[in-house]
């Protein structure tokens, strides 16, 4: 298992080199890339801040679990903070596992585990000029406060 | 005791800058803490009633008993992915 | 969309170059490899059999209607047959959508869909020397017939 | 008229080849053509009951009427992925 919060841009092939063991028939690569427009405004780019130390940790932990619902430790999650430019890749999570229902189910929780938990947020630049933050979670409502 | 209260965000945005230390009683909790925060009027005034809240790198709940030297992260909506 | 049956290796980085449109927030990658094992037996490698035409007609007919339900047409399937060997991929699926929830639900429709549909058979060489044609779904038991 | 029959994987094996060239009355069906194959005895007797066909390359019911050079497929349980 390997996870990070880089300031790198995230190359997705690299995250799969070397990452399937022997008995793995099934791999997953999710890879969140920024889009051209949030709701129906354009959108020229995105600011990704973390509270770093301890979206270092929530990761790490998000990561210990999904190997113990994966029954994988064949396992990356990489999150991207900094400015990012459309069709930069933010976050990449890469599963691999004997059967394929349980990289599914992995890759799928574990991101929306990011988005429950993990201490990052978006702050949106429009064509427009105009700039926002982008709405959340609270993670309080999950259970976790 | 002295506790290190940091913002991001909206809440950043809110109160304006990125950390505060607060002198609080020993013992004093997350909730006290954020009442106090709150006594200070100005953005601070306008930080929810339940933020979520990290003590030490971890989420915490509002009757967590503080210590001195503590890290108190007030986390607002996440948006991570 | 781009579907196909191929006798050469496939390279699932590949498969995602160029893939994405300035619209899409997310990209899904699977991978489908030979595994060393069935059930509790060692395998050492894999024939896959295909009837080719109607294989590529089936595969494309998947994809259409993958690009349907996705409500995107950024989409590859490319299956192998021949011999792979232990960690050779059998089949890369890449589907880029604006939003998650889509490209997971069409990836799986997608894998779901080969394993009904698909007229491809796999022979398995086991490393004590013995082979056996791996049992499989019924595409009659779907409706298709 | 005349209908070219293909075998695939275990049905191959079974018959013992992976195609067959087979004349029948014209407007015959699938079904027919199953019967008539079974009826040469051997593997081709240990055909399934019902097995999926595709008939120039498309899935069809065992109540499709055949045309002149159709190709008939016996498609074995499929195991692709």
């Amino acid at each position: 298992m390997h996870t990070a919060i880089t300031t790198e841009p995230i190359d997705p092939a690299a995250v799969l080199d070397g990452l399937a063991a022997p008995e793995d028939g099934a791999v997953l690569l999710f890879v969140g890339v920024v889009r051209d427009h949030a709701d129906e405004r354009p959108v020229r780019g995105m600011r990704y801040e973390a509270y770093v130390p301890m979206a270092e940790r929530e990761l790490r932990s998000i990561g210990e679990e999904a190997v113990r619902r994966a029954g994988s430790d064949r396992l990356v999650i990489v999150h991207r903070i900094g400015e990012l430019g459309i069709g930069e890749v933010s976050v990449a999570i890469a599963v691999a596992t004997p059967h394929r229902a349980e990289a599914y189910e992995t890759s799928r929780w574990i991101i929306e585990a990011i988005k429950r938990r993990l201490p990052v947020w978006k702050h949106e630049h429009y064509t427009d000029g105009g700039s926002a933050w982008v709405e959340g979670t609270d993670p309080s409502l999950q259970g976790a406060s | 005791m002295n506790v290190r209260t940091l913002f991001f965000a909206t809440y950043r945005d809110l109160v304006g800058a990125p950390e505060v230390t607060i002198e609080l009683d020993d013992g004093a909790t997350v909730a006290e803490l954020l009442a106090r925060l709150r006594g200070r009027g100005e953005g601070f005034a306008s930080l929810p009633e339940h933020p979520a809240v990290a003590v030490n790198l971890e989420y915490a709940r509002h009757d967590r008993a503080l210590r001195d030297g503590d890290e108190v992260a007030f986390i607002p909506p996440v948006a991570g992915g």
